[in-house]
């Protein structure tokens, strides 16, 4: 098993708390850069994870992943969001102070959860499933409580964080294409969710999703 | 088929007007007049059968048929009726049933020629004449039903035939009650006071007499004859019950049988001059009644 | 059996034919309707020889579909009631065949006469199934056919909702024999009849809930009363030849399921399985006859009485089943016997009435009684074909109608006579006495009011006699009748129809009855005969005159005046009027000259009014509520799957071990 | 072989984007349909070696799903190849709300409809759970476009809900997979490979508590996208706003593919025993699905809407017999393939009455039978099929999972089964019957239409294949769905 490093704890206090800048911020540009930062660290992860046995395979996808979530990802918002005069998420369906609390309440669940789920082999740190599990709850969060389309798709990247460090921490020995598969399959959903939220800027010329309901029963 | 079993018919046949006038000459003496001759409506058969014909031309030969069926049942029911102790020509289990269906064959094709002559009196006659009778039939076999549950035979003569003082000794309310229900059933059938007034001349009040209103001449006669007829067989099953003479002599049981007869005839004629009609909503509370006398006599036989 | 699976063959063949015929009305006509006759023929011939040898004949071929196997034999309970459903599609098809033509221009005749080939072969497939499977199949495929046939003419909106109120009740009676094959093939371990007919240990639970779903399943079908809803409106939705079949044969079907199914319970009824089926029975007896006697279309009221006359049989089963139980074997065949008679007669009987009643709407082009009268002047043999159906529904003695009543009223007085079971016996001849009056009463007025007195309307002044082949069906039914009046007492006393009706032998001599009882019906013919001699003699030398009716000094009597169907009936069903609810519509006379007034009334089914139109409003209210679970923002839709993730997580570590 | 499969649709879908004239584009489609439905074929006949170490290869359900697709495949590339030379190029005014919109150019819609293709048959062929989760949330990524055909606010809103529920679900399901690997990691030894073959080997070392955990998010993840209640609320929305070729696709094979998502874990929990422990978990999603579904399909006035709630109500059915186990197992394969071939051709029949009527609503078809006379017929066809009516095959397997109930003794749920069928059958018979019957409204279009031979042929077929079916299941057939429940644990 790996060393226990300093740095692994301070990543993960950072990826927390990037999850409560998320939470906490209103404009959407802070949000697309925090998510992007949020990236970077989860790529930096299993580089120091496995900051001795370290081969080629791991090197790249994590530098690929942090090119995709920190470079290529916020380049496609900042340009879907060009056109939109709004840049900041007015009345969210939760306030911010509220989520803020609900934030730290899915941290201490995720703690809680993260303790009770004793895992086979030792994870790469005691912390990794409790955080990754807040960064999960945080995602679904925000999706559920934003208006904006685009805070909809930053709180799905959010999950799909989570559930992506969840995978890093344990299943470290996977082959390497089913690494690369699914790095190309997030990329993919984001990429499909920025054009449609270039789209609804163009027909809605906004993009707040309260004008997405008319398909009712 | 011997030839006494011929007798009770050609009996019944030759004596069937004879009720009627005695029940006229009843009510006449009641009433103080000297009323009609005893044979009266054998002169009235007589001189309708010697009549031409006046048809509306709106009947078809349903019109025509009913005189017709009317008469042919008649004469029917007489070969399923017994004459006292004498069983009757054609008995057979369940032959009560075909005894009310050739009363219900008379009373269907009377209805369908009242209807023929597009006027609405008959109908008015047909349309109560049908809903009375559809509430007399569960009495008469209701009351038929007490007789099977008492005597345990399912042909109409063997019934009648085993009423004897004994059975009356033993069941003796049961069959009173029995009586009352088949006497009731007898009023409605062949629409004596209590329900019709045979005498009436308004035709708003006359329910049998109204569907026959436009026969005449011969028709008429067969019409008259064959509801003499039915008064004659319902009597029957009346007199039957009340005279539990089964002594085994031909003779003296049919002497019975026919005093029995003439006996219920002066009753109804008793029973016309003191009742007056019933109004007409009150009609099927007495029918309702006379199942209900059934039912009951057959739970008093239960015990 | 090779004959049978040809007859089916041919019937399909033939559809299919009159289909491809297409838009060619004649050819598709001729296709259909020889293919209906060749079909029946056929297939009458097994079934004659299995009803004379009294020996079944069987069939059997592998089917790869899950459970079933094409098992299909032929019983005399089988022979019996495919005797009416063959013989009575081959004349409704002749009939159809002449009656379809005034709609040649409309739309094409093809898929009626593919419907009424399948609706036929299906009728017979369900009569000789032997497998849960094949059964199945065939019942629904019976009911999605005939519902084609009854929306055949859908442009009108009342045919489309008596199509779909059909369609809906047939199908969830249907649901209720998916639930009762499941129950029986799950105790027998296999789904065919004969394996369910042995099975050892059927527990008396298992065996009430099965008989209850029959009773559902197959009461729907036959329309015993709280099921009825949908035959007073299918059937005269339907065309009249279809409606014939319909009332007289697929309804019948429903009471063969209920008799199927006794047959698969034998030995393990209670007592009070018959008593729920004689309080049916009297139950639809009487409510069918208020109802029929409350309508003032005549198609509606012979449906309404088919509803009565399945009752009266329903009431028959339910006296053999207590007789069965109780011990009484010949109180228990008799009603059995009566039942099965009265299937045929009445198949025969709503079969002629209702073509009849498509003569009169072939005519005068329409069956409001309140607008028709005096048809039987222009079409006498219309009226005679009526008359003599009435009379025969009616109970009456010379025709076949009374040997039916006669038998289950027999059953009854025996349960009477032996002392045993009285209050059953006691039940059903209160009811019957009642019903059979009332039947007399709904056909004289159907009857009267329709053939008789004047036209009420200028539509009923035209119309003739329908055309030959038409007329002739109605002459050639009609006189099946009274032959079958005459012959049947004769037949009964003979050994063969005694074994296919399992008539009891001994104690009340059946034999005996039947003679004597044939001898008084020719007795009563002879009588009639001589006395229509006797008038006419009379009448020969005499004048004849003709002269108004007598009006009792009304000065200017207008047909108008004549009494209508529901004056007629009013006496009645203001006795009965909990029962029957009226709904009337009065326009009454304003002012002191009143130009016009009106008075309509009209009896309303409260079973489909009130109770289904109740239920099915509070369904659809109730589950409206939940409409809002779809209502639009993509926020909720993803909180749904969060909740429902949280829960299952927490019903996985905590509840389940 | 198998990577025959997949490459030739993948290859034709990027050239498709590519060709510029659409002729030889919709050729192209049509042979590329053709070609795929020939080497399933062959794959029936002769079963393909297994590819890359076993990861993708073809076993009994995997080949049952992936003859669905293929025939689903070429009936809608027909229809499409009619469809798309139906509708002109340019602005044209929407039916409902008359503001102008443009469609999609053709190549794209094209294109991703041969990768959707493709991706479905990744998902038939994949054997490892994490290439699963690849096939499965690449055919959300080809699908989403597609609804997108139609360039206007509803169906953006249809695609955009369509990305969100599904993504969110799949992602649930991707930590399920992870969650299986963790419970395969055994503490001593070397931890087994995500294959489904290895797994169902070594299921007796299965660490159970991950195992279970890891069954409710694949259930969950892959039960959003299979549209079972109450994660199908993307369903009625994608499918009423997309072109019915899409939806036709979509409900007849999309939902398929997650279907097999969720036979794959359960086939895992099945060998590890904990096969009643699931069993409760779908039986009660179907009955909620069917419950559900009776909700929405009783008073809906939206025709597609109505197919689409139907697609949750036979998913529904499908849980719930998987979940009974036993023969049910037979029944729901079975119930699978009746319901594909019925939705699709429902749902070009509903194109084709949408092409003519210019409307949604229910009440405002009337007499489709007068116009369109075979569109007509398959209407009334499709109607008997989903409500499980003979002579159609939807009644045997319906009939089936009942008696599977019955036979475990579970009155309640048989019960509740065919109540809630019952009321399903109120609710599509009062609405479709409305459409077909009557007389037609004054049409602009031709009076009497003429069912274009494109446009009738494919559901045609279709409802010729579901009228066998009914009557007689051919052998291979047979053998096939046998060999696929046999392979789900069934006796």
């Amino acid at each position: 098993m790996t060393t226990e490093s300093p740095w692994l704890d301070t990543l993960m206090a950072l990826i927390v708390f990037t999850n409560l800048r998320l939470l906490g911020s209103s404009r959407l540009g802070a949000c697309i850069r925090t998510v992007a930062l949020q990236g970077v660290f989860l790529g930096l992860l299993p580089l120091i994870a496995h900051s001795n046995d370290l081969d080629w395979r791991i090197v790249l996808l994590a530098f690929a992943g942090m090119a995709l979530k920190a470079g290529v990802f916020p380049w496609l918002f900042f340009r879907a969001l060009r056109g939109a005069k709004v840049r900041r998420e007015m009345e969210p369906y939760v306030g911010y102070s509220l989520s803020l609390l609900a934030g730290i309440a899915s941290f201490a669940v995720a703690l809680w959860v993260g303790s009770a789920l004793e895992l086979p082999n030792r994870a790469i740190s005691p912390l990794l499933v409790p955080v990754a599990l807040s960064t999960m709850l945080v995602g679904l969060f925000v999706i559920v409580s934003r208006r904006k389309a685009l805070t909809q798709a930053l709180g799905y990247l959010a999950f799909e964080n989570g559930i992506y460090a969840f995978g890093i921490g344990i299943a470290h020995e996977a082959p390497f294409l089913v690494e690369a598969g699914i790095l190309l399959d997030v990329f993919v959903a984001v990429f499909v969710m920025g054009i449609a939220i270039f789209h609804i800027r163009r027909e809605f010329d906004s993009i707040d999703t309260a004008a997405l309901s008319s398909l009712r029963d | 088929m011997s030839a006494a079993g011929l007798a009770p018919p050609l009996l019944g046949l030759a004596l069937a007007p004879l009720l009627l006038g005695i029940v006229s000459r009843t009510k006449a003496l009641f009433a103080g007049r000297r009323g009609a001759p005893l044979l009266q409506p054998y002169h009235d058969l007589a001189r309708l059968l010697k009549k031409g014909a006046v048809y509306s031309p709106t009947t078809t030969w349903a019109f025509r048929a009913t005189p017709v069926v009317t008469l042919a049942a008649g004469i029917a029911v007489l070969f399923v009726l017994p004459f006292g102790s004498l069983p009757a020509l054609l008995a057979f289990d369940g032959d009560f049933l075909l005894f009310a269906a050739l009363l219900a064959a008379a009373r269907f094709f009377t209805i369908v020629g009242a209807f023929d002559t597009a006027s609405s009196f008959p109908a008015l006659g047909a349309s109560r004449e049908a809903t009375f009778s559809a509430l007399a039939e569960p009495a008469l076999l209701l009351s038929v039903a007490v007789l099977t549950y008492l005597t345990g035979s399912l042909s109409l003569s063997t019934m009648l035939g085993a009423i004897t003082g004994l059975e009356w000794r033993q069941a003796g309310p049961a069959l009173v009650l029995v009586a009352a229900a088949l006497f009731v059933v007898l009023l409605a059938e062949c629409s004596r006071i209590p329900i019709d007034d045979p005498g009436t001349h308004l035709e708003l009040t006359m329910i049998h007499e109204v569907m026959v209103l436009d026969h005449g001449g011969p028709d008429l006669a067969f019409v008259l004859y064959g509801s003499a007829l039915k008064l004659w067989a319902l009597a029957a099953l009346v007199a039957g019950l009340l005279v539990p003479v089964r002594t085994g002599q031909v003779a003296l049981d049919g002497l019975a049988f026919l005093g029995g007869m003439i006996g219920l005839a002066i009753v109804l004629g008793v029973v016309e001059s003191t009742m007056a009609r019933l109004r007409l909503h009150r009609v099927p509370q007495l029918l309702v009644g006379a199942s209900a006398f059934a039912v009951l006599a057959l739970l008093l036989a239960l015990r | 059996m090779p004959l049978l699976l040809l007859a089916l063959g041919v019937l399909a063949t033939s559809g299919l034919a009159a289909v491809a015929a297409g838009r060619r009305a004649e050819w598709a006509t001729r296709a259909g309707v020889s293919g209906a006759v060749l079909g029946s023929t056929l297939a009458l011939v097994p079934v004659i020889s299995v009803l004379a040898s009294g020996s079944p004949i069987a069939f059997e071929l592998p089917w790869s579909v899950p459970g079933g196997s094409f098992r299909i034999a032929i019983d005399p309970l089988s022979a019996w009631f495919l005797v009416p459903l063959l013989g009575l599609a081959a004349v409704t098809a002749i009939y159809g065949g002449v009656y379809l033509a005034a709609h040649r221009g409309e739309r094409s005749l093809g898929p009626p006469w593919l419907f009424f080939n399948a609706l036929v072969a299906t009728m017979v497939l369900v009569v000789v199934a032997r497998n849960a499977v094949l059964f199945l199949i065939a019942w629904e495929c019976m009911a999605v056919a005939s519902f084609f046939l009854v929306t055949f003419d859908h442009d009108r909106e009342a045919v489309r909702k008596a199509g779909w109120i059909y369609l809906v009740a047939s199908h969830l009676g249907t649901a209720f024999l998916l639930a009762l094959f499941a129950v029986l093939g799950h105790a027998a371990g296999s789904l065919d009849f004969e394996r369910m007919e042995r099975i050892a240990d059927l527990s008396p639970t298992l065996a009430t809930v099965a008989f209850l779903l029959a009773v559902v399943g197959f009461g729907t079908k036959a329309g015993w009363v709280p099921f009825h809803v949908w035959l007073p409106e299918a059937h005269p939705a339907a065309p009249s030849h279809v409606s014939a079949l319909l009332s007289g044969v697929m309804v019948k079907l429903g009471i063969y399921g209920v008799l199927r199914t006794l047959g698969l319970l034998a030995g393990s009824e209670s007592a009070w399985w018959g008593w729920l089926l004689i309080g049916i029975g009297a139950v639809s007896g009487l409510y069918g006859i208020l109802c029929a006697l409350g309508q003032t279309d005549l198609k509606r009221m012979l449906a309404y009485s088919t509803v009565e006359n399945t009752g009266l049989i329903a009431m028959g089963l339910g006296l053999s089943v207590v007789g069965g139980v109780t011990g009484h074997p010949w109180m228990a065949r008799l009603a059995h016997a009566g039942a099965l008679l009265h299937v045929l007669n009445h198949a025969l009987l709503k079969g002629l009435l209702f073509l009849a009643a498509g003569a009169v709407l072939h005519a005068t082009g329409t069956t409001d009684m309140e607008r028709l009268g005096g048809v039987a002047k222009r079409m006498p043999w219309t009226a005679a074909a009526f008359l003599t159906a009435s009379a025969a529904i009616a109970a009456l003695p010379p025709l076949n109608g009374f040997v039916g009543e006669l038998l289950i009223l027999l059953g009854a007085y025996a349960g009477l006579a032996a002392h045993e079971s009285w209050l059953a016996g006691l039940a059903v001849i209160a009811a019957l006495g009642l019903i059979a009056g009332l039947v007399a009463l709904a056909f004289t007025r159907a009857f009267g009011v329709v053939f008789l007195g004047e036209p009420r309307d200028a539509s009923a002044r035209c119309g003739a006699d329908p055309p030959p082949a038409m007329r002739v069906v109605l002459v050639v039914l009609a006189g099946a009748i009274v032959v079958l009046g005459m012959a049947l007492p004769w037949a009964l006393s003979s050994p063969v129809l005694q074994s296919v009706l399992d008539l009891p032998v001994g104690q009340p001599d059946v034999a005996a009855v039947f003679a004597r009882l044939g001898l008084a019906f020719a007795g009563f013919a002879v009588l009639l005969f001589a006395a229509a001699l006797a008038r006419r003699g009379l009448l020969a030398g005499r004048s004849v005159e003709s002269g108004p009716t007598w009006g009792c000094g009304f000065l200017r009597p207008t047909p108008r005046m004549q009494y209508t169907a529901s004056s007629f009936a009013e006496p009645v069903l203001s006795l009965f009027a909990p029962l029957v609810r009226m709904r009337r519509q009065i326009a009454a006379p304003q002012g002191p000259f009143p130009l016009s007034a009106a008075l309509a009334e009209r009896a309303v089914d409260p079973f489909l009014s009130v109770i289904y139109a109740v239920i099915f409003a509070a369904l659809g209210r109730g589950l409206g509520w939940f409409r809002w679970l779809q209502q639009g923002r993509v926020q909720l839709y993803v909180l749904y799957i969060a909740v429902t993730l949280v829960a299952l997580l927490v019903w996985a570590t905590r509840v389940a071990p | 072989m198998l990577l025959a499969l997949l490459l030739v649709p993948t290859l034709c879908g990027l050239a498709a984007f590519g060709l510029r004239a659409s002729r030889p584009r919709r050729a192209l489609l049509v042979l590329a349909a053709l070609v795929h439905a020939g080497l399933t074929l062959a794959a029936w006949r002769r079963p393909p070696a297994p590819v890359w170490q076993g990861s993708l290869a073809l076993d009994p359900p995997g080949l049952l799903f992936l003859a669905l697709t293929s025939v689903l495949f070429l009936a809608a590339a027909l229809y499409a190849v009619g469809y798309l030379a139906r509708e002109e190029a340019g602005r044209r005014a929407d039916f409902e709300e008359q503001f102008l919109f443009a469609n999609q150019p053709e190549a794209v819609f094209t294109g991703c409809l041969l990768l959707f293709l493709a991706t479905m048959t990744l998902v038939a062929v994949s054997q490892h759970f994490v290439i699963l989760w690849i096939g499965i949330e690449a055919t959300t990524l080809a699908s989403a476009p597609l609804i997108y055909f139609h360039r206007q606010h509803r169906s953006l809103e249809a695609t955009w809900k369509y990305l969100m529920v599904c993504s969110v679900g799949i992602g649930l399901a991707l930590l399920g997979t992870f969650f299986l690997s963790v419970a395969a990691a055994r503490p001593g030894a070397e931890p087994v490979p995500l294959l489904l073959s290895e797994l169902m080997a070594h299921a007796g070392e299965l660490e159970s508590s991950w195992l279970r955990l890891g069954f409710v998010l694949l259930l969950v993840g892959y039960g959003t996208k299979m549209g079972l209640a109450p994660l199908h609320t993307w369903l009625p929305d994608a499918h009423s706003e997309s072109p019915s070729v899409v939806s036709a696709l979509m409900s007849g094979a999309l939902l398929n593919c997650a279907f097999l998502g969720v036979l794959r874990a359960y086939q895992v929990c099945g060998a590890a025993g904990l096969a009643r422990w699931c069993g409760t978990l779908l039986t009660f999603f179907g009955l909620f699905s069917l419950a559900l579904a009776a909700v929405f399909l009783l008073g809906q006035t939206d025709y597609k809407r109505l197919l689409a709630y139907s697609s949750v109500e036979h998913m529904g059915i499908l849980a719930l017999g998987v979940g009974l186990g036993g023969s049910a197992t037979f029944g729901a394969l079975l119930h699978a393939v009746n319901h594909s071939l019925a939705k699709a051709m429902l749902f070009l029949a509903a194109g084709n009455i949408l092409g003519m009527y210019r409307t949604k609503a229910v009440h405002e078809v009337r007499g489709v039978l007068g116009v369109l006379p075979v569109t007509g017929a398959l209407w009334l066809a499709g109607l008997l099929v989903i409500t499980g009516s003979p002579p159609f095959g939807m009644f045997l397997s319906e009939f089936t999972i009942l008696r599977a109930a019955v036979e475990q003794g579970r009155g309640g749920v048989a019960a509740l089964y065919l109540v809630l069928l019952g009321v399903i059958f109120v609710g599509l018979s009062t609405a479709m019957l409305g459409m077909v019957q009557g007389q037609p409204p004054a049409l602009a279009g031709a009076p009497r239409g003429r069912d274009r031979w494109l446009a009738v042929g494919p559901p045609a077929a279709l409802g010729l294949g579901l009228l066998v079916l009914g009557v007689w299941i051919p052998p291979t057939l047979d053998a096939l769905l046998r060999a696929a429940a046999h392979a789900l644990g069934s006796p």
